[in-house]
This record gives structure tokens, C-alpha cells and sequence, in this order.
């Protein structure tokens, strides 16, 4: 069992902090000895059950309500503004595929991306810009960010729902596993450029 | 353009609906006809979808709408797909319409699972929409104190440094305060002048409230007494041991020739 | 005891909410029956030993970090700063020549002493002000603390090396008790003008 002293530290450093926190940040702030990592299983376990719990989203943890409760809470406060499909879809795609370019997202949906569909995902703090691709033209890559692992409850990348099976059938390779000639079909076909 | 994310993701299967405005693109159009044939997309057939894609724009056509071009470069390309396959098989054929038929295929398989992927992430528990947090939290706070970084040594070598500096203005301004041989002979010479009457010495210091430059002048007139004594310009006389000592003027003689003259060679 | 689903919702609700609230406010948003104070009463009981707090504050109430764990949340860091020449000289004609005034002090340095420079002597511990001198303008003394002896290794101020033989140089000799102005101790000490 952890020292009570360090619990209550790291409980109090994970409420009062304005973001998600990682282990370092809050060893950082701790003056009990101890073991952070063991202090903040011991206090998620003690949460579990309450109206308030403990995760971890993305190696940096926080405090939530109870998934639960999300009827209760949902009257006090003012529904945030939904995505649009253009937007869910792109969101997917640069989740599954990450780091993905703009050209991978319109080559998958079939149709261009329109300005403001990336721009809504970065200013949810879901998406960032994450280097350049070393291929001709060096396009800019897309990534998902701590914060979308954060406001969709996954731990990590690997809690993506079906990432697995998705990986084990191929659909995240750029081409389909018979290796036919994609290129030239994209170009030809289904790819439109305006 | 579907602003409701909660609405279906996809096209009621049986009736699609002409409004162009409703699907995005030709990608969008083709998965619609092929989930509405209700069999695993693996498993479509895509001369079937060929058709009913052909079949979808003709009837906008005859409704009048307006096709964006990619809807019509579609049309003709899944036109000229389904003629290839067709035709007898042809192995030179590149690409082989079989292998552009599967690559039809993967693209409607892997547009299907992000919108079903797109959909999971929604249903997950949702900050803002199942689990909330604090609204404004007081954040941490990592304040850098203000410690200094001084050793002994800094402070030793600090205080030397400034006695260092001071000591340099204090050299100069000490000279000022002695009397000077060279001084001294022309002050002594300058005062006895052609005085013939024996004189105390000591009437001839300088009256200096600095104990430190009244004893150099002392030193320095006694020894400018006995060098214009040895020139033979000044008699010296005393009565006893440390009595006065009397001083006279032998010839009177302008002092400045003279000076010049014996200050080079008894400097010190 | 109340209903755990009812404490959970008020947990909730109160964690969640963008201010303090009241009693009436939780009961508006709860859909669990019971009594929403004795909820309260409850929770806050359970809080009480936690690094996080439940209290109540003109009628409302709210989640707040444990009072003790104030340091905790604004953690300071010691990150050492070199100091200044003029705060090390200055430091060394105090501990040489203390108790000094500010006008000693700048006489002996040769130049002003900025406020700033003081100021960091003495946040550091240093030196503290040591009474007024008993000459026109009562000016303030400045002397070493035990601090500074402790911090430099120093049993006694007479410890400081050298100081024995720059007052037998003369170099380190006080002015007459007499002439106590800044000017008459300079002059006395450690340069002479005539």
C-alpha cells in the first residue's frame, strides 16, 4: 500500500491541474517519496466506484464523472456543437491511419477535403500537424493528440475500436493486399481532383 | 452535406435519394448502391454496381440535375471497367480489370470501416457529452526561488578586486605627500637665499598638518641641507648633539641654475 | 445512509459544475430520490481525510484541494542564479566593514549601489538592515546575517581571511568615531584625499 501522505498529494495534483497530467508531471510536483505510478492505480481503484474517477487517457491522467452519470450531468450543461459527417470521417480516418496527409484522407473518402474539415478537428484539440512526409513534395501529415484520446475515453491508441482486426484485414494498408496496380486506379478513377 | 452526426451515416439502403446535395461524392454514391444490395462487401458484385451507378446517373440526368464532373468521370470510368470485364480475359491487359475491380472493391471495404469507425469513436464515453471535468480547474504552479549562487571565494576575491582598485589612486596621491629631494633642494635654497644670518633649520619646514609629510620633509630638507653644504652654497653649524641645526647662505646666487645643475646627479 | 446512486449524482454534479452550487441547484439536476444534504453531509464526511475536500462556502458547495496541500500545488524550485558583481562586491564591503551604510557602501565601490542589489543580498538571506547610524541623516546600516556565516562556512565574521592583514596595512582603518559622515569614513579608510 502506498503512503496515504503521497496519495493524498497526487490526488490533489491531478484535480487541481488545468490538463490531463503524466506521471512525470506530477513526480514533479510531489513531496512525499513514493511511487507515483502505484499511488495513482491505488487511488483509480478507490475511485471506481464513485461518482468521480480516476483514468488514464494517453499516459496522463485526470479526473471525470462516472461515463455513467452522463445523463445527469448532460442538463447542466449546454451540448457542445456537433461534427459533421465530412469531419467524423476525417477524424477516423487520421486516427486509424496516423500520421495520414491529405492526400490519404481524400484518396480513402473519395472526395477533397474541404478546408474547414481540418481546421474544426484541430481547433477541438483533437488533431495537430505532425512533420512533414519524406516523399515528393513533402505534404504535411496529420495526428490525433493526447486530447482526443482524453474526450473519447481511450487509454491509448490501441483501445481504437476494431484497430485490431482492421490491421489483421488489411482496410489501414494503402493498398489492397493483392497488390493490383492502385496507383493508376486512384488516378484514373475514383480519385477526384479538382 | 450532413451536419447531424447523429443521424444514420448511411443512406436508407432501398431508396436512394437523388438529392446530389445528400452524398459526397461518387465514393459515397457507390458504397450507398452497394450496401443496398445487403451483402458483406467482400462478397458484391461489381458488375452489378456498375449498373445501378449507371443506372443512378441517368436518372439525374433525366431529372435535370447537375452532375458535378467527378460523378461523370465515375460514370465513365465504371463504363469502361465493366467493359473490360466482360471481354474475354485478356493477359496483356494492364492494368488487369480484375485487379481494378478488387482495387474498387478495398476502396468501398475501407471508406465502410472508418464511417463504422467514425461511428464507434461517437458512442465512445465522450468528455462534454458522457464524462465531464472540472470547469476551471486552479492548475499547478512550479515557481523557480529565487537562490543565489555565491561561494567564499566570490567574496574574498570581490574585496580584493575593490582594494585592488582602490589602491592605484592612493600611489599617486601618496607621492604628493612627501617632499622630494629634488624639491626639497630648490624649496631650501629658494628660502635661505642669500640670508647670511645662521637659521634653525627647522624654520625652514614646511608647516604641513600630515605627520607623515612633515617627516619627509624633515628627511628630505636635512639631506638638501647637506648637499648644497657639500656644493659649498650653505655652511652648516651645531652646538651639540641634537641641538639645533643652523644654516647660512654662502654666496647668494640665483637658485634656479644651480638646482637644475645638482639635481640630476643626486637624485636620491 | 443515503442512496450511494444519489451521492454518486451529487459527487458528480458538484465536481462538474462551473461554480459552487446549492443545495435547490443539485435536487434540480438529480434523478436519484433522497435527500440531497444529508448526500452532501455524507460525502463530505468521506472527503475529509482525501487530498481532495468537499465543502460548503455561503450555502454552496464545492470541491476544493485539502488546505495543507497548498505548497504541494505551488511547488517552488530552486533554480540558482549566479549573482551580479555588484551584489558580490557589495556583499563583501558589508561583511568587511559592517555595519555600512549605503553611502559607505558606494563609496568604497565607487559607484551607486541600485536598490535591486540590496534587495538581493537580502532575499538571499544575507544581510538585514542593522539599525540607523547615529550621524546627520541617520542613515541605514547595513550588516551580515548568521546566514551568511553559515551559508560561507564561516564560524565568525573575524574568520573572513586576509582582513588582518589589510587592517594592518592600513587599508581597512575605520575614520575617527568622530567624523561619522560617509565621506570622513572614506577618507580615513581606505583612500585619502587632500
Amino acid at each position: 500500500m502506498t503512503d496515504p501522505g503521497l496519495i493524498r498529494e497526487v490526488e490533489a495534483i491531478v484535480f487541481a491541474a488545468d490538463a490531463p497530467v503524466t506521471v512525470a508531471e506530477i513526480t514533479r510536483h510531489v513531496t512525499a517519496a513514493g511511487d507515483v505510478a502505484a499511488a495513482l492505480a491505488d487511488l483509480a481503484e478507490s475511485y471506481a466506484p464513485r461518482g468521480i474517477v480516476l483514468v488514464e487517457r494517453g499516459g496522463r491522467w485526470l479526473f471525470q464523472t462516472a461515463p455513467d452519470l452522463g445523463h445527469v450531468l448532460r442538463r447542466t450543461r449546454t451540448a457542445p456543437r456537433k461534427l459533421s459527417r465530412a469531419a467524423v470521417e476525417t477524424l477516423a480516418i487520421v486516427a486509424y491511419h496516423e500520421p495520414a496527409t491529405r492526400a490519404e484522407i481524400e484518396d480513402i473518402r473519395g472526395v477533397t477535403v474541404s478546408p474547414g474539415t481540418l481546421d474544426v478537428l484541430m481547433a477541438a484539440g483533437w488533431v495537430h500537424p505532425a512533420g512533414r512526409r519524406e516523399s515528393p513534395g513533402r505534404p504535411l501529415q496529420f495526428a490525433t493528440t493526447p486530447g482526443f484520446l482524453a474526450d473519447f475515453g481511450l487509454a491509448d491508441r490501441r483501445d481504437l475500436p476494431g484497430i485490431a482486426d482492421l490491421r489483421a484485414s488489411g482496410l489501414l494498408d494503402r493498398a489492397p493486399p493483392s497488390g493490383a496496380s492502385a496507383g493508376d486506379f486512384a488516378g484514373g478513377g475514383l480519385h477526384s481532383e479538382r | 452535406m450532413a451536419d447531424d452526426f447523429d443521424a444514420p451515416v448511411r443512406a436508407p439502403p432501398d431508396t436512394l435519394t437523388l438529392a446530389l446535395g445528400a452524398w459526397e461524392g461518387p465514393l459515397d454514391v457507390l458504397l450507398g448502391l452497394a450496401r443496398a444490395q445487403k451483402v458483406d462487401l467482400k462478397a458484391i458484385s461489381i458488375l452489378a454496381l456498375v449498373d445501378q451507378y449507371l443506372a443512378f446517373i441517368a436518372d439525374a440526368r433525366d431529372l435535370r440535375l447537375e452532375l458535378a464532373a467527378d460523378y461523370l468521370v465515375m460514370a465513365a470510368w465504371l463504363a469502361y471497367l465493366k467493359s473490360c470485364l466482360l471481354l474475354p480475359p485478356d493477359p496483356q491487359a494492364d492494368p488487369d480489370p480484375h485487379d481494378l475491380a478488387l482495387r474498387l472493391q478495398f476502396q468501398l471495404q475501407r471508406l465502410d470501416a472508418m464511417r463504422e469507425a467514425g461511428a464507434r469513436l461517437l458512442a465512445r464515453d465522450r468528455a462534454g457529452h458522457d464524462t465531464f471535468r472540472r470547469v476551471a480547474p486552479e492548475g499547478l504552479r512550479l515557481v523557480a526561488s529565487r537562490t543565489f549562487e555565491c561561494h567564499l571565494y566570490d567574496v574574498l576575491s570581490a574585496y580584493g578586486g575593490i582594494v585592488r582598485r582602490r589602491e592605484r589612486p592612493e600611489y599617486s596621491i601618496v607621492r604628493r605627500d612627501v617632499l622630494a629631494l629634488d624639491e626639497a633642494l630648490e624649496r631650501l635654497a629658494r628660502l635661505v637665499g642669500g640670508a647670511r644670518d645662521w637659521t634653525d633649520l627647522s624654520a625652514y619646514l614646511p608647516s604641513a598638518p600630515d605627520e607623515a609629510y612633515r617627516r619627509s620633509a624633515l628627511a628630505s630638507t636635512f639631506l638638501a641641507a647637506l648637499e648644497l653644504t657639500r656644493q659649498g652654497r650653505t655652511d652648516l653649524a651645531q652646538a651639540d648633539a641634537f641641538a639645533p641645526l643652523l644654516v647660512r647662505a654662502v654666496i647668494p646666487l640665483p637658485p634656479h641654475t644651480v638646482i637644475l645643475a645638482n639635481a640630476g646627479g643626486n637624485g636620491d
